[in-house]
């Protein structure tokens, strides 16, 4: 059981830090980022393809990686976002254009080969990968029959400093001011002399290297990295997470990875194997239809 | 305006295919058609089988063709997607009038597309496919009596897993096992149940079946549970990077045992991901890399002068399936007039076929399953194997 | 009697929006409801209508009880009624709107409409011949935009296809929530016209108006609400000679200026306004102009709500901008403030083309708005607020001494600045509006309805605060519905009508115009 | 280019080659037909490839175990798709936007892994097989399908139904105001279209020889594709939804030199189109769904704010 109550945190911590950039840019622009897991992923496979196939070290890579991410951050601002701004289209208008960006960015990596444009971002295709031993220092600790793995611990203070870093910022600084202001009411910011499109273009700066660093350690201490790792593993638990702590709600979002992590491997404890996999989004669906504002979030606002 | 733009169009466009066509029919050629997963979660197989058939096109004919005729093999993309793949298996036989089909490469694509060919009357051989239902009945509707027109040259698990557990067991003599199964998809399932079938005839208790989801982000909670009952062996039956998280998941919890698995494990990149987790995990393969008689080695070198890189089993079964068709066509005296004609004496040929190849000495069986030798083999813990047994065709 | 009410209330936090409200509706009537921006009306009408919840008290229309109905069920029983700023199901067409309305009383069609029978051809043929005939009465031509997107028809034909749809109901009682708002004189005499001939054909009517001259000119009897309470119920004649009515409606000071509601003689508006110019002189533009805007045209799609308007405002002054509701006031400031763009016309502040400039630039130039209804940022502290209102400064130092000054300046800031805004009084809003206003450097402050919704000794806290941020040498461009106080305190005044400059002269010379006094204080 | 050249030159071998092909085009636009049902109503649900796969089922399983005529089965299957509907819709329907989406993503997935992997009598894993499944003959039985309900959705957007569902996607509000009661007529339209897709559902398992519980068959991967038949297509047309369906459902093939870099085209291609024309490639106004507070302030009324 101590062990499992470990594996739920570890994987909790990467829900969090994968969710935390998800509902960053929905708590400030209302719109939900498809894009992210694949911006999760790329930012894995990049890291992973600079380490084993440039030859670089890892910190290298992970710097590299994040900023790539980052800027791809800047990219779903440009393309699919600010141009629906400006026509004034409805939400559902940039879940089908994050959609797209998030076919690309898959399809591109998933055509990553030897003898394709893409080999310079990976060459592994479809295949998944793992860090070969060793280039990522990871000793593994045993005390009291638990096994502690430095990949998997390491990330537990990552996500929280990280969270507590953007929970600061968020709240005591005049750019967290700003942010918050957009999110409450772009008019009035605007009137203050906040330029929004800069703020949204920093939301989604900040989201997409969030989720570009979870992708990072999700590769790490999972050793699985493969075009799907986004799309498959973590973009729906990743809505159920937001949901669960309340959609735009930081705090929220951490606690509710957390809390998935535990709901999971309680259920397979409890439930057993073949019961577990509905579970997640069972949660899901019960939470959205007793109580749509989440734990955390604030009421929800009738749109009228 | 608009109408003149479409009108020039449609006259384009018949021009065109007028010339296209007058060029296609009149050459006497072997058209063969593949059906191959290259994108999509199949991309993982898919192109080595697809470089393995291009050598052999190649080397065939180079050679002169097959009686002077030379094979052109068209490959098709099904995106790893079932609906394609059959979508495409119509046309490359009712369009591109393909003499037999080869693929697809993922079992429930394979379940769609077989039947279609058996009911279009066209050779049709699986070249990766390796889960329950391809042959003999491949799952047809109404009717259990075999397939006539689907054939299969990869190693199903029913024969692979047995023999794997077989031979390990009588070289260890385990006593209990786990098994962890994808339930997600066909090939998974499949090799899941026949684990749960053949275990008890080595003595081996089963004690648990723990059923996980390949979209499941961490496994560590599956590999826990499954430690945690201290079992001799875990059984894998799953697809992809799946079987290396486990692997390493339970050596890093500590776990002592050995792992058996399917056709899951036999790919390089699933060793390499494995690593030193890996060593020691046996699985039934239908071909080993390191074989040195003559139809092998050769093979081996050609395909590394050509990719510059070892081939693998999916290459090696790509690669076979080219000569077995080969090899029948050469025997089946066709009349490249009568294509149906043409695909019923192909099919007889092909189930008298009994050539060297890569994988060994290849014969069909009466259901066209493939009658080879099972090498069962071991991960050497740094992205290759090494041969542990070999047991011939029964 | 058709509709009657019974005590009743509804407060929203601490605001008492209706308060212990009783009246009762004659059948046949034109009722009028009036009083002053937040007085309650649309509140009262929202409770009516189900949108609202009633906290206690009752509704009853004739022997139906309307209490706790779910809206669409009052609107079944046959109340049907338009809403302050258009609904309109905008991407359907005028028709397709106008048929929605016959929803409550149409039996449903959906297996006719699978057999497509002749029999319900004809129905729909007659139902859009219904149409057609409803939008005549409104004085809509069905043929000319039957087919038309509702949303791309000119505001004035909006307002007409809102009570169109709204008839469709066939309802026992109407109620128009401000269908003049925003109308020129000849228009407001159109939809007087139409009110008393739906009247005439027996329709009750309750009637929601800024506009005096309507309500009085049409209401059989009229009932002022403010503050949420009813402080008259009788004719239109006792009403405007009702001396805490004129309180109400002109804020005070108005009893000094006038001795009577404005628009209590039913003269006709037009004819007042053409007098009006005539006796105003144009005072002549002044030329060290910091604002300079020309011939300024501004639309929200097919509603164009500024035409060709000019104006300047010179260094140290303060200019008042007057007019009735959404005469494009708003629309002229936001668009110096570029949240709109013009469709045509120049706009330059200091050197700055207002037209194409971003907003943030233009805060970071000096012009600052604080805009209608005060938008502070209710989710963060008072003290965010005033720190935010620093963001386009560079001189962080002085800012924070600045942030300090505010807080002196408006001593209930300074206590309240750990609180949410949120929880602020509307007048302690208003204060933090504008202090968040100054926090920004302005050399032209842009102020938009200080006073909308303030209870009196409040709006002279907030005048006095203007006029001392004026002393101060700050240039103002006051936007104001209390045309009194404004005219007060302004150098220079516009008095905008429909979109465009109608006169212009010093505070002094408006304020003692008989005619603009008539036509524009109170509207 | 061929797939396109022979559609002009050729059309019957194309037909005669195509069947498959063309009959899930079929299938897809009756699936994109049920989404367009809730879109139309201003709902953002996700439930489809749900009921899809509650249609498949019963009627594949309904053949295996009672060996009963098609025509029943589907019935069966349409009816119990509704029937689950109702059940999931009552509980969601109050959410707006993406939390309706995403809690209908929570439906199919709690469905599929939950449900359908977990119970011996799907096949689990395994899949289902289909023992009467006719691939090459189904082609008709879709085409008329798709007739009809492309008929039936038509009329209804037509009638006071339509007309009210219209007006709910319009402005809730104002449909209040004229006596339409908004959760009832939202809720038909949630079960019209759960109804719409079981009967999809049931139709496409007719023409596959096995039912494969996979995430491409009924997870999110469909109903992400679904959605997009529809926006696409234009979800204020009832047009728009086939034609989304037709000219997804063809990328594939008309780009077939570009087929490894497919999914790369119809990226660019969903992007292209919800840019420079939100309302789809039919119609107008189709999106007009939900929008964020933040948007720049349309005319939006506040009930609770009292004047």
């Amino acid at each position: 059981m101590g062990q499992q109550l470990l594996n739920a945190i570890f994987i909790g911590s990467i829900y969090a830090l994968f969710a935390v950039g998800y509902t960053l840019v929905f708590g400030i622009l209302d719109i939900l980022n498809l894009a992210h897991s694949a911006v999760f992923m790329l930012g894995a496979a990049v890291t992973y393809s600079l380490v084993v196939n440039h030859g670089q070290s890892f910190l290298v890579a992970c710097a590299v990686g994040i900023a790539v991410t980052a800027a791809m951050g800047l990219v779903i601002e440009h393309v699919c976002l600010r141009p629906l701004r400006r026509r004034r289209a409805p939400p559902i208008a940039a879940l089908i254009s994050t959609i797209g960006l998030a076919l690309i960015i898959v399809a591109a990596i998933e055509q990553g080969r030897p003898d394709t444009i893409f080999k310079s971002l990976w060459v592994d295709g479809a295949n998944s990968v793992s860090f070969p031993a060793g280039v990522v220092p990871n000793p593994t600790w045993y005390v009291a029959g638990l096994t502690l793995e430095a990949s998997k611990v390491a990330i537990i203070p990552i996500s929280i400093f990280l969270m507590l870093v953007l929970g600061y910022v968020l709240r005591y600084t005049q750019v967290g001011r700003g942010l918050r202001a957009v999110a409450e009411n772009p008019r009035a910011a605007q009137l203050m002399g906040l330029d929004v499109d800069r703020m949204i273009s920093l939301t989604l700066i900040i989201s997409s290297a969030l989720g570009g660093l979870a992708g990072i350690l999700f590769g790490v201490a999972l050793g699985d990295i493969s075009p799907y790792i986004g799309r498959d593993n973590v973009e729906v638990r990743g809505l159920a997470v937001i949901v669960l702590g309340g959609m735009g709600s930081i705090p929220g979002a951490v606690i509710g990875g957390y809390l998935l992590g535990m709901v999971e491997v309680l259920a397979l404890v409890v439930l057993g194997s073949s019961a577990r996999g509905g579970v997640a989004f069972a949660a899901l669906f019960l939470m959205l239809a007793l109580r749509p504002q989440g734990l955390f979030g604030a009421k929800l606002r009738e749109r009228i | 305006m608009k109408v003149v733009r479409v009108v020039s169009c449609l006259v384009a466009a018949i021009l065109i295919a007028a010339c296209g066509s007058g060029g296609g029919s009149s050459a006497k050629v072997i058209k063969l058609g593949a059906i191959l997963s290259i994108t999509g979660a199949g991309g993982v197989y898919g192109p080595q089988s697809r470089d393995g058939m291009m050598l052999a096109v190649k080397q065939i004919n180079a050679a002169g063709g097959v009686n002077g005729v030379q094979i052109s093999l068209t490959v098709k993309d099904d995106a790893s997607d079932k609906a394609q793949a059959t979508q495409l298996t119509q046309t490359l036989i009712q369009q591109e009038q393909d003499l037999a089909l080869l693929g697809p490469t993922l079992s429930n694509s394979a379940l769609g597309a077989h039947p279609l060919a058996e009911t279009l009357k066209t050779p049709i051989l699986a070249v990766s496919t390796t889960g329950i239902h391809i042959v003999p009945d491949c799952n047809f509707p109404a009717s259990s009596t075999a397939c006539k027109y689907v054939f299969r040259d990869s190693l199903g698990e029913e024969t692979a897993i047995p023999d794997n557990i077989q031979s390990y067991a009588a070289d260890q003599h385990p006593k209990t096992g786990v098994l962890l199964v994808a339930q997600d998809d066909k090939f998974s399932s499949d090799g899941g149940a026949i684990v749960q079938t053949t275990v008890g005839k080595y003595g081996i208790t089963l004690l648990k079946t723990i059923k996980f989801n390949k979209a499941e982000a961490d496994l560590a909670p599956y590999v826990t549970q499954a430690v945690q009952l201290h079992p001799d062996v875990i059984f894998i039956t799953s697809l992809g990077g799946i079987p290396a998280k486990i692997m390493t998941e339970a050596r890093k919890q500590n776990w002592k045992g050995q792992f058996l698995g399917g056709n899951g494990f036999n790919t390089a990149t699933v060793s390499t991901q494995a690593g030193a987790a890996g060593t020691g995990a046996r699985s039934g393969s239908a071909w080993y890399l390191g074989n040195n008689f003559p139809s092998n080695a050769d093979f081996v070198a050609a395909y590394k002068a050509e990719y510059n890189k070892n081939p693998d089993q999916f290459a090696a079964q790509g690669y076979t399936a080219i000569k077995i068709l080969a090899d029948s066509v050469s025997r089946a005296n066709l009349t490249f007039s009568d294509l149906a004609g043409d695909r019923d004496k192909l099919r007889t040929a092909m189930e008298s076929v009994n050539i060297q190849t890569p994988l060994g000495p290849f014969q069909f069986t009466a259901s066209h399953d493939v009658k080879q030798t099972v090498w069962v083999i071991a991960m050497d813990g740094n992205g290759g194997f090494t041969l542990v047994h070999e047991i011939p065709a029964s | 009697m058709l509709l009657r009410l019974d005590s009743v209330q509804r407060h929203f936090g601490g605001v008492h929006a209706v308060d212990g409200v009783s009246l009762e509706v004659e059948q046949g009537s034109i009722y009028g409801l009036i009083g002053p921006n937040g007085a309650g009306k649309t509140t009262l009408v929202n409770v009516i209508t189900g949108y609202v919840p009633f906290q206690s008290g009752g509704a009853w229309l004739e022997s139906d009880e309307l209490t706790g109905l779910p809206a669409h069920r009052i609107a079944a029983l046959g109340i049907s009624r338009t809403f302050q700023n258009i609904r309109l199901f905008k991407d359907l067409t005028a028709q397709e709107n106008v048929l929605v309305g016959m929803h409550a009383r149409r039996h449903d069609d959906t297996l006719a409409q699978l057999a497509t029978l002749p029999m319900f051809r004809r129905d729909e043929r007659t139902r859009i011949e219904e149409a057609h005939r409803l939008m005549d009465t409104v004085g809509l031509t069905a043929k000319a935009i039957g087919r038309r997107p509702a949303g791309t028809l000119p505001y004035g034909d909006q307002r007409r296809l809102e009570i169109a749809r709204a008839l469709a109901l066939k309802p026992r009682l109407l109620i128009l929530d401000e269908p003049a708002a925003g109308m020129n004189p000849s228009e407001k005499q159109g939809m007087r016209e139409l009110i008393e001939n739906l009247n005439k054909d027996g329709l009750t009517i309750l009637l929601i108006d800024h506009d005096m001259r309507l309500v009085m000119g049409v209401c059989t009897r009229v009932a002022v609400l403010n503050f949420g309470r009813k402080i008259a119920d009788s004719t239109p004649k006792d009403v405007s000679t009702d001396a805490g009515v004129i309180k109400a409606y002109l804020g005070t000071g108005g009893e000094r200026e006038v001795s009577s509601a404005p628009g209590a003689s039913g003269v006709d508006e037009a004819v007042e306004v053409v007098e009006a110019a005539a006796t105003t002189k144009v005072a002549a533009e002044p030329e060290n102009a910091i604002l300079e805007v020309r011939n300024l045209s501004v639309s929200y799609g097919a509603v164009s709500a500024v035409r060709g308007a000019s104006l300047s405002v010179a260094r140290g002054e303060v200019v008042a901008l007057i007019g009735a509701n959404g005469a494009g006031k708003s629309t002229i400031l936001n668009t110096l403030s570029a949240l709109i763009r013009p469709d045509s016309g120049t706009a330059t502040f200091d050197g700055l083309d207002l037209t194409v400039a971003k907003p943030s630039a233009i805060v970071r130039h000096g012009l600052v708005q604080v805009p209608e209804g005060r938008e502070i940022l209710a989710r963060q502290t008072v003290l965010e607020n005033l720190e935010l209102a620093t963001w386009a400064r560079h001189d962080r130092a002085a800012a924070a001494k600045d942030i300090e000054a505010a807080m002196k300046r408006f001593p209930i800031l300074g206590e309240r600045r750990a609180l949410s805004a949120g929880t602020l009084s509307g007048g302690e809003q208003q204060m933090l509006a504008i202090a968040r206003g100054l926090l920004a450097k302005p050399r032209l402050l842009l102020l938009d309805e200080p006073s909308l919704g303030l209870a009196p000794q409040m709006v002279d806290e907030v005048f006095a605060a203007i006029e001392e941020i004026h002393k101060d040498g700050t240039t103002i461009l006051l936007v104001e519905q209390n045309a009194l106080r404004a005219l007060a305190i302004a150098d220079r005044a516009y008095v905008i009508e429909t979109g465009q400059i109608l006169l212009s002269g010093s505070g002094e010379d408006l304020l003692h115009n008989p005619a603009v006094r008539r036509a524009y204080l109170g509207g | 280019m061929d797939f396109v050249i022979q559609l002009f030159t050729d059309p019957i071998g194309f037909w005669n080659s195509h069947t498959l092909f063309i009959a899930q085009v079929g299938i897809n636009s009756i699936i994109a037909l049920s989404m367009f049902i809730v879109l139309y109503s201003g709902q953002l649900s996700l439930a489809a490839p749900g009921f899809m796969a509650i249609g498949a089922y019963t009627s594949v399983l309904m053949d295996q175990y009672w060996h009963t005529p098609l025509a029943l089965n589907i019935a069966a299957a349409v009816l119990l798709a509704a029937a689950v509907g109702l059940v999931v819709g009552l509980p969601v329907l109050r959410l707006r936007g993406v939390f309706l989406a995403i809690a209908t993503i929570g439906f199919i997935e709690a469905l599929r892994l939950g449900v359908i992997l977990n119970l011996p009598i799907t096949g689990e894993g395994l899949g289902l097989k289909n023992g009467n499944s006719d691939p090459l003959g189904g082609i008709n039985l879709v085409l008329v399908s798709l007739v009809v309900v492309l008929f039936l959705v038509w009329r209804l957007t037509k009638g006071r139904l339509g007309a009210a569902w219209a007006a709910i996607r319009q402005d809730e509000l104002a449909a209040l105001s004229q006596g339409i009661n908004v959760a009832r007529y939202k809720m038909i339209a949630f079960v019209l279209s759960a109804l719409v897709a079981g009967f999809g559902g049931a139709l496409e398992a007719h023409l596959q020889t096995f039912v494969d519980p996979s995430d491409q068959q009924y997870g999110v991967t469909r109903a992400v594709q679904i959605l997009t038949f529809a926006v696409l297509g234009g979800s204020g047309h009832f047009l728009g939804p086939v034609v989304g369906a037709l000219v997804v459902t063809s990328l594939p093939w008309v780009f077939e030199q570009a087929r490894d870099y497919i999914n790369i085209v119809t990226g660019v291609f969903l992007i292209a189109v919800i840019v420079f024309r939100p309302q789809g490639i039919v119609g107008r106004g189709g999106l007009a769904i939900v929008r964020p507070r933040w948007w720049p302030r349309r005319a939006r009324v506040n009930a609770s704010t009292p004047g």
